[in-house]
């Protein structure tokens, strides 16, 4: 459904991206797993039209979408939650999730997402009318959700779901995120909780510095020592 | 614990009970650490775990909710960062670490602020005291160009050095101000092995001087080679503090790096 | 060559009343001149603390009415206090207005540590409002819209050496350049000092500024004091030069002048000033013989609008690069736009 | 006591159309982070248009005013997509002098174009004032603060109520987030940008016939306007509407008791009064970090 080839990205003098390449087949969860300053977040940036790749290229149901505003890629289905949420704070969770729906303008669709999100998260629902920034990073984490799948995409990408939240809290949003594959879309994540994304996905990208390390379905790559060396340095395999 | 066998170890920097909280949000709650003189300790956690608050905090970069840090038996409650500096507890950033488009001796030339006592009359009139004293200052900047290994570049704007020489011009203006603690903020993030490999080198060197270092870094295996003791933070909280070697198969540790569902390991 | 320069520049200007006939442009070398010192006092806020000022005219206006009033003298009543002021030297003046305008910079740089960016801009604009409007309507003190006529010219010498009244235009202009070229010795010192360095880094990179130990405030105040002290002495040269000023001195438009003559000469360079200064006080008079005001500050604010899309630097550091590029590499180790007096040989 | 009555009409009048100014610029501040100088010009374009429309060409009184507003806007279109677009992201100094380069072009234009004569601008509203017990006020005026008021209510309802509004406002909070929403935030920009200089020119179009039409008049409108926003807090849109009324109070009451030389004086000493003791505004949230 989506694949990269080659994709070199630079911030400035900085190569972020050496010329990665994976793909996500459709249905599929696929996790894309790497210590900090890899390049995850880059990749699912580029992806969105968010960071321009330098070169290589990505394409989407077989249309090139290199290059595309990020308007029109979220348009075709791509939807990026992103790293630390960023919910507007400023606004209320029902204005929140519109956003999430900007480019739509089927109404009664809308409203039947809406529904569904509420019925999905009842605690959103509960505080439709309350500011964003007054939930609790659990409830801000449902909110970001809830807001990319208001866009009907057919590939969401998550940047660390997981970030900065309680352990049980992780456990709830990982469930809502095998929930949402389970329903049919595609899903594509970044995520620095290595093992728990490992477990539950169908297949994992490892990044290094830049550049793909290994790839292999989830539980090959749990066993594999070279994903806790990438985390915790070397010297450790034989530990 | 695992401080040279120059006698017992003497704290120079401790952490009590220290709580940052960002409206509802807990970044860190009850911190405690403490690094000892000449020792060169790392602070290490998965992202969001709290590190560079903690940098914040001990600067005076921010104010801690609850706790203090104390530097040389004094507390630092209150003071503004640069008065922690005039202390002698220096620091380093993440990514602006230098002037850029001021050239490296300028730049070092402005980390040796704390070293003057040029008056205004006598800068404006040219005195021969502030002369003089501009004179060693200016040696002094050399001395530490050479002591960081960027001495030929010393003409070329900070800004379009190589990264790994600018983390370098980076410490040299942390040097500069003669701290006898250094915080590093990240240092090695980004570099090149070789450029790592310089970098290790200078801190060895630093060490040798004396220097007690805290550093917040990503690159585990300089990390793991490098550090006398090493502080775990997860969730703001400290889950681990001893040798690298304990760190390693602190299941506490791996835990928190790689998560949790694991049947194995 | 480039050491020689502004000897070579002092010794021309030395010379221009020597051999200038025309004594309406020697005016408009002097009221530049005046023009200059204020733009490099903006310069030295502007340019090495990154603090733009729109309020520069107001110490400008406050050196020229304290100088003016002081040397002229007064008699006010505030809160039913008569308050009278015999007429002293025009010199003492100038001194009084340089002092006033010093500390109004020290409230306003203490301002400054409290707001910053689009805020300080502000409140120095509304700074400059308020001692215009003081100025409109105390009439007592200020005879309001009438202006203050009769101002006495300046007068050099102490006691012992007899006085010299400056009545002409050339003796002026001496007393005009001398007093750039102080200013000017003044602000290189000071740029080449741990207290320079210290303001260009809060510029660069407040937070590692303050991180290498230098404090916001004392730099930013310094800065300040020092700044609305030199437009001080500008006004109060000013006020005895032209020897009538109205509220019309504190029009935003003048600060706005100051403010183009800093940027298109170049922000945070020594010469920048002198260079924009010059272009801007002599531009009016070529100009005027061909179009009206209006266009004239059309063309200014186009100016202004090019120099930030194609110069944003200034013309001085433009003009050092090609240097540069141009001399190979004997002087090229010393990069463009280089804001210090680098390493090696540079003597204080 | 009656002068007071009468004095609080007069300021509730002004203080419509200084509201009108004042979310103008904190709108264009709070979105796009630009020091908006032109403001005031756009307030003496729509005060000129409307002279040229209604006086000039003698169109229907406010069929001229919606005219102004939407030459206002225009304006703003142009000034937004020729300075700032090409120098977005660029520091806010630099920002801050094209916008002072354009101020100066723009008030020497209209110099140039109209003369420096003040144009007075007739109204056909009836002459007689309209009288409640110690209260009088000239028909103009109530139209002024009617249509202010309206103005005021369906910025407040785009904003809160429209897409676009929602838009504007996760722009505000958010660029990137918003772009991730499919927001064309340059678009966002530009539309912010024509809207503020929209609600500068009403103010100038309404304010055009009650007092006269120079070219100079944007200083002080500009001046103010900073002021409002600044009692408001920077971006403050509903700061911006009580920072209106709040100015034109004090220029009331400061002139009405103190004296009418300082009139003028009194948006100033507020500024350099609330920044010494609420640099964020009276109406400030208090900011989050992190």
């Amino acid at each position: 459904m989506l694949e990269i080839s080659n994709l070199v990205c630079r911030y400035g003098k900085v190569t972020a991206l050496k010329g990665i390449s994976l793909k996500v087949p459709a249905k599929q969860l696929v996790v894309l797993v790497g210590a900090n300053g890899a390049g995850k977040s880059t990749t699912l940036r580029a992806i969105s039209g968010l960071v321009p790749a330098a070169s290589g290229k990505i394409t989407f149901d077989g249309e090139d979408i290199t290059g595309m505003s990020a308007g029109r890629i979220l348009s075709l289905g791509i939807a990026h939650c992103p790293e630390g949420r960023r919910v507007f704070s400023q606004m209320t969770v029902l204005e929140n999730l519109e956003m999430g729906c900007y480019l739509r303008s089927d109404s009664k669709g809308i409203a039947s997402d809406l529904d569904h999100i509420f019925s999905l998260f009842p605690r959103l629902a509960e505080r439709r009318r309350q500011v964003a920034g007054t939930l609790s990073g659990g409830e801000q984490q449902m909110l970001a959700i809830g807001r990319a799948m208001m866009s009907r995409p057919k590939l969401i990408m998550f940047d660390e779901p997981s970030l900065g939240l309680a352990p049980n809290i992780v456990a709830q949003t990982f469930d809502i995120i095998q929930g949402i594959r389970e329903s049919g879309t595609t899903v594509l994540m970044v995520e620095q909780n290595a093992y728990a994304a490992l477990d539950m996905c169908n297949y994992a990208y490892l990044l290094e510095a830049g550049t793909m390390a290994l790839e292999g379905p989830g539980e090959k790559l749990i066993n594999d020592p070279h994903v806790r060396e990438a985390y915790l340095g070397a010297g450790l395999a034989h530990a | 614990m695992t401080v040279a066998a120059t006698g017992a170890p003497r704290p120079i920097l401790a952490i009590e009970h220290v709580a940052v909280h960002f409206g509802g949000l807990i970044a860190i709650s009850d911190m405690n650490f403490v690094v000892n003189e000449g020792e060169l300790v790392s602070l290490i956690g998965p992202n969001g775990a709290g590190k560079t608050t903690a940098f914040n905090v001990i600067t005076g970069f921010l104010k801690p909710t609850k706790g203090q840090v104390t530097f040389k038996g004094q507390s630092l409650n209150g003071l503004k960062p640069h008065e922690v500096t005039s202390l002698g507890l220096v620091r380093t950033f993440q990514r602006t670490s230098v002037f850029e488009k001021i050239s490296v001796f300028d730049n070092v030339l402005i980390g040796l602020h704390r070293r003057t006592s040029a008056s205004l009359f006598g800068t404006i009139f040219g005195l021969p005291r502030e002369r003089r004293q501009e004179k060693a200052l200016r040696e002094e900047a050399w001395e530490i160009l050479r002591l960081v290994g960027i001495e030929h570049q010393a003409d070329e704007l900070g800004g379009s050095l190589p990264y790994g020489d600018q983390r370098l011009l980076g410490v040299a203006l942390a040097l500069a101000a003669n701290p006898s603690a250094l915080l590093l903020d990240e240092p090695v993030s980004g570099m090149n092995a070789s450029e790592t490999g310089r970098f290790v080198a200078l801190l060895n060197k630093l060490r040798a001087n004396g220097k007690t270092i805290l550093l917040v870094e990503h690159d585990m295996p300089m990390v793991m080679g490098i550090s006398d003791r090493i502080v775990v933070l997860n969730y703001g909280r400290i889950i681990a503090n001893g040798t690298p070697k304990e760190i390693q198969n602190d299941p506490d540790v791996i835990q928190a790096y790689l998560g949790q569902g694991v049947k194995h390991a | 060559m480039k050491r020689l320069l502004p000897y070579i520049a002092v010794a021309f200007f030395a010379s221009v009343p020597l051999w200038l006939q025309d004594q309406y442009f020697l005016h408009t070398l002097v009221v530049t001149g005046i023009f200059v010192i204020a733009a490099m006092s903006l310069n030295l806020l502007l340019g090495y603390t990154g603090q733009l000022s729109l309020g520069h005219v107001a110490f400008f206006g406050i050196g020229a009415y304290v100088s003016a009033l002081t040397s002229l003298g007064f008699s006010v009543e505030i809160f039913g206090l008569q308050i009278t002021h015999e007429p002293w030297p025009a010199v003492i003046g100038v001194l009084f207005g340089t002092i006033v305008a010093g500390l109004c910079g020290y409230v306003i740089g203490k301002l400054a540590f409290r707001v910053r960016g689009a805020y300080f801009v502000i409140v120095t604009i509304s700074f400059a409002e308020v001692v215009r409007l003081v100025s409109l309507n105390w009439v007592e003190l200020t005879n309001g819209p009438l202006a203050l006529p009769g101002i006495p010219p300046l007068t050099l010498g102490f006691e012992w050496t007899g006085y010299a009244t400056l009545w002409g235009k050339a003796q002026n202009y001496y007393v005009v350049l001398a007093t750039i070229v102080l200013a000017y010795i003044l602000i290189k010192r000071l740029v080449n000092s741990p207290y320079g360095r210290a303001m260009i880094a809060l510029r660069e990179n407040e937070t590692l500024a303050v991180s290498v130990g230098i404090s916001v405030t004392k730099y930013l105040v310094l800065a300040a004091v020092l700044s609305g002290a030199m437009a001080g002495v500008a006004g109060g040269l000013y006020a005895h030069y032209i020897q009538i000023i109205d509220p019309m001195i504190f029009m935003f438009l003048n600060t706005v002048t100051m403010v183009i003559m800093v940027i298109t000469g170049g922000k945070g360079t020594l010469a920048g000033p002198l260079v924009g200064g010059l272009i801007f006080g002599i531009a009016p008079v070529v100009l005027r013989s061909y179009v009206g005001p209006e266009v004239q500050w059309i063309l200014y604010g186009l100016l202004m609008i090019l120099i930030v899309f194609v110069l944003p630097q200034g013309i001085v550091p433009a003009i050092e690069r090609w240097f540069t590029r141009k001399g190979g590499s004997a002087s090229a180790s010393k990069p463009a736009g280089l804001v210090l007096e680098s390493s090696k040989g540079a003597r204080s | 006591m009656d002068q007071l009555f009468q004095h609080l009409v007069n300021a509730l009048i002004m203080g419509g159309t200084y509201a009108l100014l004042g979310i103008g610029l904190t709108l264009i501040f709070g979105i796009m982070r630009i020091v908006n100088f032109t403001h005031g010009e756009l307030y003496a374009l729509g005060a000129y248009m409307m002279y040229f429309f209604a006086t000039v060409l003698g169109l229907n009184f406010f069929v001229a005013i919606a005219f102004a507003i939407v030459a206002g806007m225009a304006m703003g279109s142009v000034i937004e997509f020729t300075l700032l677009r090409p120098k977005r992201g660029a520091d806010i100094d630099t920002t801050m002098l094209l916008m002072i380069g354009a101020w100066i072009v723009m008030q020497n234009a209209e110099h140039l174009i109209w003369g420096g004569i003040a144009k007075s601008i007739p109204s056909p509203l009836p002459e007689a004032p309209l009288v409640i017990g110690p209260v009088s006020i000239s028909w103009l005026r109530v139209m002024v603060l009617v249509v202010s008021v309206v103005l005021i209510a369906a910025t407040y309802f785009l904003i809160n109520r429209t897409k676009l509004g929602k838009a504007m406002r996760a722009t505000f909070q958010d660029g990137g987030t918003a772009a991730l929403m499919g927001v064309n935030v340059n678009a966002i920009y530009t539309t912010t940008f024509a809207l503020g200089s929209g609600l500068g020119a009403a103010a100038g179009a309404l304010l055009g016939p009650v007092f006269v039409v120079t070219p100079t008049m944007g200083d002080l409108a500009s001046l103010k306007a900073f002021a409002i926003v600044i009692l408001g807090g920077l971006g403050n849109i509903t700061g911006a509407a009580i920072g209106g009324f709040m100015l034109a109070v004090a220029e009331e009451i400061g002139a009405g008791y103190i004296s009418s030389g300082y009139r003028d004086a009194m948006g100033f000493l507020i500024i350099i009064i609330v920044l010494l003791f609420k640099p964020t505004g009276l109406f400030a949230r208090s900011e989050r970090i992190g």
